[in-house]
């Protein structure tokens, strides 16, 4: 049975190397990381900064996907985090790692992983682009 | 009852406040008065999620106790 | 166009960190990594060293995999490297880097990566278990 | 023609050395007298591919020029 060895939400630079290093054993084979950044365009157009906003339940709820993740595929251990406040250009703001003892196992738990948080987390991105306007993301 | 509001994001933005309190015995109720006080509201409300109490709402017939906490989610956008 | 950004062969510990970060762009939404570690087991016995064997051609050809992925994918960059030589148990013996837009096409080219390197380049595993006896993996 | 033959990893083991030295005008014949004088080498080569300088060999049956490497690759186990 898989474990989960860190799920959190956080306003602090995440490593992607210290949620590997979570997850690694000796007996993994296979670890795959996520690291979804903040990028310097959406749509065409400049974005000069960016921040997230997250509910009070995020962190319960990210716990709960991972858990749902590690018992839903053959993996060995899984790790999550999330930032949220402003985050730099190019920093992280969605992390997962996982380890498998086989690589496909790992693949397809850390894709499921991803889809799950932006599906399951109550988070919001804001975006101001470079012409001064702004737009709370997937919110007409 | 009286009843807590909250509103998050493009919630908030539309609603103009960060919370409402306000007197009504649904949820519906609570979302119908705060749209009435902040018409902006209308154009969001359709595409959000709710939690009573920090649980998941699925029928907004559902009575709101005295003190009930109503959450206002718009669309998730993380990661 | 999709750039290689490191492509190689090495008797050095490799860092998914580095990998991860030559692929790194301030337009890169997502960045997928794969690192395939030495086990302390294989098919249930106890593997108590290993060493990879490349072929001198190795090097070319794994740049070679590198472009091809580059060029099949929607990806933006892609680095790789295998070690050789004894690799002690825990470390990398294969790392993938790859950065995109968007994160379902690092993911595919991430692993279509890998299976690509495991099916191309000429390296060969070597195991000894605990019981003292030896094998080259794949090879009855 | 002088032909170099190079084995690797198990296909290296099969035969006990490293390289031969034989003469021999196509592939084929090269693989022939390799497993004359070193017969382990029957069991691995049905798995092997094969490298005529450094190139991707598909024709057993393709002539040798003088000074040629041969080399023999059991199945990859990289990654």
């Amino acid at each position: 049975m898989a474990n989960v060895a860190r799920a959190f939400v956080t306003t602090d630079v995440i490593l992607v190397s210290e949620l590997a290093a979570a997850v690694r054993s000796n007996t993994a084979g296979a670890i795959v990381t996520f690291s979804g950044d903040v990028r310097d365009n959406d749509h065409g157009r400049d974005v000069s900064s960016l921040e997230y906003e997250a509910h009070p339940t995020a962190q319960n709820l990210l716990e709960k996907v991972a858990s749902e993740i590690a018992a839903r595929h053959e993996v060995l251990s899984v790790a999550v985090a999330h930032r949220h406040g402003p985050i730099p250009i190019g920093e992280s703001a969605l992390v997962a790692a996982v380890s498998a003892k086989h690589r496909k196992a790992a693949f397809d738990a850390c894709a499921d992983l991803v889809d799950e948080v932006k599906a399951q987390i109550p988070i919001w991105k804001h975006q101001v682009f470079a012409d001064g306007t702004d737009e709370w993301v997937n919110c007409a | 009852m009286a009843v807590t509001v909250r509103f998050y994001a493009a919630a908030r933005k539309a609603a103009g406040v960060t919370e409402l309190k306000l007197d009504a015995a649904t949820a519906m109720q609570v979302l119908d008065k705060a749209v009435e006080t902040h018409p902006n509201l209308a154009q969001v409300l359709p595409q959000c999620s709710f939690l009573l109490n920090e649980v998941a709402l699925h029928d907004l017939n559902t009575q709101v106790l005295d003190n009930a906490t109503l959450d206002v989610l718009p669309p998730f956008a993380g990661g």
